[in-house]
């Protein structure tokens, strides 16, 4: 028996270690990534690629990659978190919600390449849209949208039955419930998922091929919506950093050009996920009333 | 008051019919589209599944061939290479940051991981393109560095952090309880893990493993650049092949509109849905609840 | 002393499951009045269905009838005036992840109550009466989540008192509590008999005893016995009733 | 752009002012791009934004007006209807020499056409069969819907359908240009615009003719199309003026360094 | 009989919170010792140090030193030796979610027991002695989570005894069980009595005296009284278990 109980350690002490490597091999792995990454893509930029061009520089593309995820947010976060309310609180088991689900889990594993055919099908040829930011936009939406629901409503189940019982004891409405109680609790979850969201736009770039075009030709001093080369306006073409990274790689042509988007826009996404993180952590220390 | 109440309802409700609203329309415009290659241009479902044969012709006659085996079978090869190279390495993350170290796991590893999670495709292909396949070449003394070897290889990094965030997620499920009582009959920390929790833990972490297939099953661009694309079955893992997400990205840009090629695409399109929708299927019946 | 609730052939069911068999009794205004019973026979179920928190619950039927003051609360109450009438203290402190001033703000200003001096008011008073004060105003703006969990369960006495109900409900408001956080409690509850109905549920006999006037106890979703406490503790009619309470079982 | 305020405005010009959009055509956005900018260098007022896609792509959306500019790699009859294209009107703005590239090290500088056929179908598999290094011969090709596959099948394989299942394809003609440069024994074809200050890579002559610009005038190498920028309809005037721009002897020169061949120095405009 | 367990100066410390102040006592062989005392007293704590499960909790500090048969346990016996003669039985039935023959033979399978025959026999003879087998005996492949709450709690019970302990320490092992299971559980322990010693947490002190010979009254970390069960609920010797168990507080 003593020899068993020996033997059972020696396995053990040898499994901790191979998942102290496997842990530590993935932390290098990223750190080497990004290392690369970052660090390359910055050693190799030149001070005019930092600029606002038309070509040869980031600026622009920087600047439609932020906007383009807003507006796709604008959109997805809303419906997402109705669909999210819907499935935690009104909705009775049965056939329906069991398609709703089996819906939201299609679209959140549909291929993004299979998106970008759909979105090009469904606002360009269908709708009549133009290759543009909004139809990108859209397209990127449809790919959050699962995401925020099913974070809004594991938010909403995961908090303690004693909130929503509290609020109807005291004679609140459900939907009172819901916005008054419900919501703020699980805002920083739900924002978490938002933001994380966000990241995934950002990096996107099978969905945007068919939807949002390369071209973009900005003046910076015009903020007229229509004009098509406004900034702020929502119809025109815009080339997000992802597709910038595609196309100069497959053009071949400036290949540091193609590692500064890369490093920006790994900078972007790394913001994104340690932004969220923090914040939340934030939110949730606040709650817990453990921070002034 | 209740005015407002039954707003709000029916508000919600329709955030969740409107996702059920798009997951159909994607699905009716895939198959509207994808069905040409067989009502408008006649050829079998059988030639379409099982035949190496893809040559259509890039205008309306219906003289070419589209037998998108090639693709089946690379996208196969791909992703169940990837599946196995990252499933051990998911697994055992995901029990370092839950059992091993939770408390580092939930401050910085999950964290990380998540950051994997947002890196963007685009910047994985350029990666592997440009570190990876210099590294195989050397390694293995390739003429040819592109190959289904490179493609696992990068895709695996880009599921593993799905991976491991559901199987984590199902281990940390594990109830507390559970795990005591294998403490309390003596066992090592391995054993719980290993005779305990994951077996508990196993329908989540298929469930995982599934959604990995179906991200790697949808990953066009990152492949795109890795793969080497020829239109021949693999023969080895240092073979270059074609997968339906890469040919898609190829060529649907220039085909012609009407064509057979681009309704064999579209076709291609549609089964890379319908592979979601059995990946989803799968799920659903590995995460069943066990019990009587 | 008048009936507050009347409640006459009362029957309640889970889906096929009788929960509650057939009960009757009533509930004198201004006096505590104690459920007790083993794990299971229906005490949490027979108080939710006095301010119908249990329409909440899918698949329950009721047959029967309540009334509140001689108005049948399932057929001719509004079940949000009802609520606002009768008042619930949960088992597990509940307060919302809000300051402790929203917590108890958060009924009255549901209630269209939008007026800062007003809400102060209603705060301060039902802090009061809860007798837990002293001890907040200091951080009125500070989460309710930093509390401890005797503090909590005062905090939700009193956001319920900031509604002014005219009935309490208590659901083993202190079984999640230490002994000095529950002797509180019971102080504190024994203060607001005063001016409020309470019916409390407790798995305690003890406790039954300390505080309340009328006792109930329950088995298998029977009401056994009802009496003055006194008379049910020092002799019981049932003999499942004496069994219970000598610790026969339970 | 951020320059565009320069005001050494042209002196013919009266403010022109319009939106021209283009789409189509991968080889072809380079010179668009840069056309373009200096283009709108000149007429600030005019907003112009290329987009790529396909050629395909572009023919489709200047046949639904979704364009101004339609670019191609080839005729639109080839890609469209004939009912889409009866309205598409021809500008023939350049003309692109496509070129056989090999990687460096197998040193082959000049094949015979059947040697390239053979190569190319799949025939050849090794260098040394060529007059080269005992390596094995690794195809790096287009996919089948690319303009630039189409034009170097037709002119330098005589028609011959390439080894598809022998070869790696590649998206584009700047992956594959890499990819030639990086893998030993590779040969492969891209636009000479892709060549030009690039030493990564071997150009191959065809029965002796040089891949040049030079070659492609005089017609002695004939492996080149044209480029074209349809309009549906008659263009306006500012989309006029810009294609008129492009074709100008100004641009011409630009047009050449970029290694794009100038339309009207062809001195013979079939094959 | 033999001291099984003697504590001599047990302190224990939550991080900064003292949870058990200079515990002394014996626990003897094939008794019944049974814990009582309010919520949050210790007797949980005091319980797992018993069987090193404490050690999974993360800042615990320990001083004083407990022996198993003489030997020390923190210093001087491996802790997988240990819970092998110590056997635990928890709050909430915890069954793996494995068939009801996996979850027997789990114990014998981890320490190398591999032979079906042999499993066999522990399986039936573990599940006889917890009073179960007759249940059972015909679905032993089918999962142990579709078993009721009160055979759950029988099955860990059999779980533990399957590794022949040689102590079985219980922590509120009825709490969460109906009348009938718990007495179904107490008779089981009586029972067990004559080849185990037992260690109970109850907050039931009904419980305590239906089935335990010695008694411990836990007081906010400290242990008040410790005596036979009979003299400690006719005769206490403090005024706080006195208070105590005649229902002045907890
Ligand atoms: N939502 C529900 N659906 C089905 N059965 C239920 C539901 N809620 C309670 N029950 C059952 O009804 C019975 C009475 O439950 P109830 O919660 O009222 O018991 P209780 O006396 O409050 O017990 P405890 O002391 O454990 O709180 C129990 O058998 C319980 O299993
Ligand atoms: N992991 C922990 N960290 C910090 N404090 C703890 C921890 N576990 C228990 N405590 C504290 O130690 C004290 C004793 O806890 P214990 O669980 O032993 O009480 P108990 O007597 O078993 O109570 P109950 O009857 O509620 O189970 C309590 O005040 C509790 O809050
Ligand atoms: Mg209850
Ligand atoms: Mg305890
Ligand atoms: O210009 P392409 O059609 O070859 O991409």
């Amino acid at each position: 028996m003593d020899s068993r109980i020996k033997r059972a350690k020696m396995v053990d002490q040898c499994m901790t270690i191979l998942f102290y490597g496997i842990a530590l091999f993935f932390f290098l792995l990223l750190v080497g990534f990004a290392g690369k990454v970052i660090v390359g893509g910055l050693l190799g930029a030149k001070p005019e690629m930092f600029g606002f061009s038309r070509s040869g520089s980031i600026g622009n593309q920087v600047f439609n990659t932020i906007y383009l995820v807003f507006i796709s947010l604008l959109v997805s976060v809303p419906i997402g978190v109705l669909a999210g309310i819907y499935l935690a609180m009104y909705a009775k088991p049965g056939l329906v919600t069991r398609f709703l689900r089996t819906c939201i889990e299609t679209l959140s594993s549909l291929p993004s390449i299979v998106v970008g055919l759909f979105g090009y099908l469904i606002f360009l040829v269908v709708l009549g849209l133009s290759k543009s930011l909004l139809a990108g936009a859209l397209s990127i939406s449809i790919l959050s949208l699962p995401l925020i629901t099913t974070t809004t409503e594991d938010a909403i189940k995961g908090l303690p039955e004693g909130y929503y019982q509290g609020s109807m004891g005291l004679g609140a409405t459900k939907w009172q419930t819901i916005f008054h109680v419900l919501l703020p609790a699980c805002l920083s979850r739900i924002m978490t998922g938002v933001i994380l969201a966000a990241g995934r736009g950002f990096g996107e770039a099978a969905v945007l091929l068919y939807t949002t075009g390369s071209g973009s030709d900005l003046r910076w001093n015009n903020f007229s919506f229509t004009s098509p080369t406004s900034p702020i306006n929502v119809l025109r073409p815009a080339e997000t950093l992802s597709i910038q990274i595609w196309n100069l790689q497959t053009n071949g042509q400036d290949r540091a050009l193609a590692n500064l988007s890369s490093a920006v826009l790994m900078i972007l996404v790394l913001a994104f996920s340690i932004g969220a993180n923090v914040w939340s952590r934030h939110i949730s220390k606040k709650q817990a009333g453990l921070e002034k | 008051m209740f005015c407002k109440e039954y707003f709000w309802q029916i508000l919600v409700t329709i955030g969740g019919l409107f996702v059920i609203f798009v997951t159909l329309l994607i699905g009716a415009f895939l198959v509207y589209k994808g069905s040409d290659t067989f009502f408008k241009f006649h050829h079998t479902l059988q030639e379409f599944l099982g035949s190496a044969n893809f040559a259509p012709m890039d205008n309306a006659s219906s003289k070419g061939h589209v037998g998108a085996l090639i693709f089946i079978v690379g996208s196969l090869c791909v992703c169940g290479l990837a599946l196995l190279i990252a499933t051990p390495f998911a697994l055992g993350s995901s029990i370092f940051m839950t059992e091993i170290s939770p408390k580092f796991g939930e401050k910085f590893y999950r964290p990380m991981v998540e950051i994997f999670a947002g890196i963007p495709s685009v910047v994985y292909g350029w990666v592997g393109l440009t570190v990876l396949i210099p590294f195989l070449k050397k390694v293995f003394d390739l003429q040819v560095g592109h190959s289904i070897l490179a493609a696992s290889l990068v895709l695996s990094i880009m599921i593993f952090p799905s991976i491991t965030s559901v199987a984590s997620d199902a281990i940390r499920a594990v109830s507390k309880e559970t795990r005591m009582a294998a403490y309390g009959l003596g066992s090592t920390r391995w054993q719980t893990i290993y005779r305990v929790v994951i077996p508990a833990a196993l329908p989540g972490v298929i469930s995982g493993i599934v959604l990995g297939l179906a991200r790697a099953f949808g990953e066009a661009l990152a492949v795109a650049m890795v793969i080497g694309q020829t239109t021949a079955l693999p023969k080895s893992i240092f073979s270059t092949s074609k997968t339906l997400t890469t040919e898609i990205a190829a060529q649907m840009g220039n085909a012609m509109e009407g064509g057979e090629m681009k309704a064999a695409l579209w076709t291609m399109a549609l089964l890379l849905f319908l592979i979601s929708l059995l990946f989803i299927t799968i799920i659903h019946k590995f995460s069943k609840p066990k019990g009587e | 002393m008048n009936n507050k609730f009347t409640v006459n052939d009362l029957n309640l069911y889970y889906g096929d499951f009788h929960a509650l068999k057939n009960i009757n009794l009533d509930i004198k205004e201004k006096e505590i009045t104690a459920f007790i019973g083993p794990s299971g026979c229906g005490k949490s179920t027979f108080l939710k269905t006095l301010n119908r928190m249990n329409d909440l619950v899918e698949n329950t039927r009721i047959t029967g009838d309540i009334c509140l003051d001689g108005t049948d609360i399932y057929k001719n109450m509004d079940v949000i005036e009802l609520r606002r009438r009768v008042g619930m203290v949960f088992q597990q402190p509940n307060p919302f992840p809000k300051s402790i001033y929203d917590n108890i703000a958060y009924g009255p200003r549901i209630f269209g109550i939008k007026k800062k001096s007003e809400l102060d008011e209603i705060v301060e008073r039902s802090l009061r009466q809860a007798a837990i004060w002293d001890e907040v105003k200091d951080r009125l703006h500070k989460s309710a989540l930093g509390m401890s969990g005797g503090q909590q369960q005062r905090l939700c006495i009193a956001r319920a008192l900031a509604m002014q109900p005219e009935v309490l409900l208590m659901d083993e408001p202190t079984s999640a509590l230490d002994p000095i956080s529950t002797s509180k409690i019971e102080e504190l509850t024994l203060e607001l008999k005063k001016d409020y109905t309470i019916v409390i549920v407790t798995h305690n006999m003890q406790q039954a005893m300390r505080i309340s006037d009328k006792t109930a106890f329950f088995l298998l979703g029977d009401l056994i016995e009802y009496s003055d406490t006194e008379t049910l503790f020092s002799t019981p009619k049932e003999k499942k009733t004496e069994d219970y309470i000598t610790g026969r079982f339970g | 752009s951020s320059n565009a305020t320069s005001n050494d405005s042209d002196s013919k010009s009266e403010s022109l002012s319009g939106t021209i959009t283009a789409a189509g055509s991968s080889a072809l956005k380079p010179l668009v791009d840069v056309a373009a900018e200096q283009f709108s260098n000149e007429n600030p007022d005019v907003s112009i934004t290329v987009d790529a896609g396909g050629s395909g792509e572009g023919l489709k959306q200047v046949a639904d007006k979704t364009v101004t500019l339609g670019n191609s790699d080839v005729a639109a009859e080839e890609k469209l209807d004939k009912d889409q294209a009866k309205d598409l009107v021809d500008h023939q703005v350049c003309v692109v020499t496509m070129a056989p590239i090999v990687n460096k090290d197998v040193g082959v500088k000049d094949l015979t056409k059947q040697q390239l056929i053979d190569i190319f179908t799949g025939k050849t598999t090794n260098w040394k069969d060529v007059g080269g290094p005992d390596e094995d011969i690794v195809l790096v090709t287009r996919p089948t819907s690319s303009g630039t596959r189409a034009t170097f099948q037709k002119y330098a394989l005589d028609g011959n359908e390439e080894a598809s299942n022998a070869s790696m394809e590649t998206d584009d003609s700047g992956v594959l240009l890499q990819n030639v440069t990086d893998t030993k024994g590779a040969i492969g074809y891209v636009a000479l615009s892709y060549l030009v200050d690039n030493d990564d890579v071997d150009t191959i002559a065809i029965d002796g003719v040089k891949p040049t610009l030079e070659n492609t005038y005089s017609g002695d190498y004939k492996v080149w199309t044209f480029e074209h920028m349809y309009t549906n309809g008659e263009p306006d005037k500012a989309t006029k003026a810009f294609l008129d721009y492009i074709m100008g002897e100004k641009f011409g020169k630009k047009m050449e360094s970029l290694g794009y061949g100038v339309s009207s120095k062809m001195e013979k405009t079939d094959h």
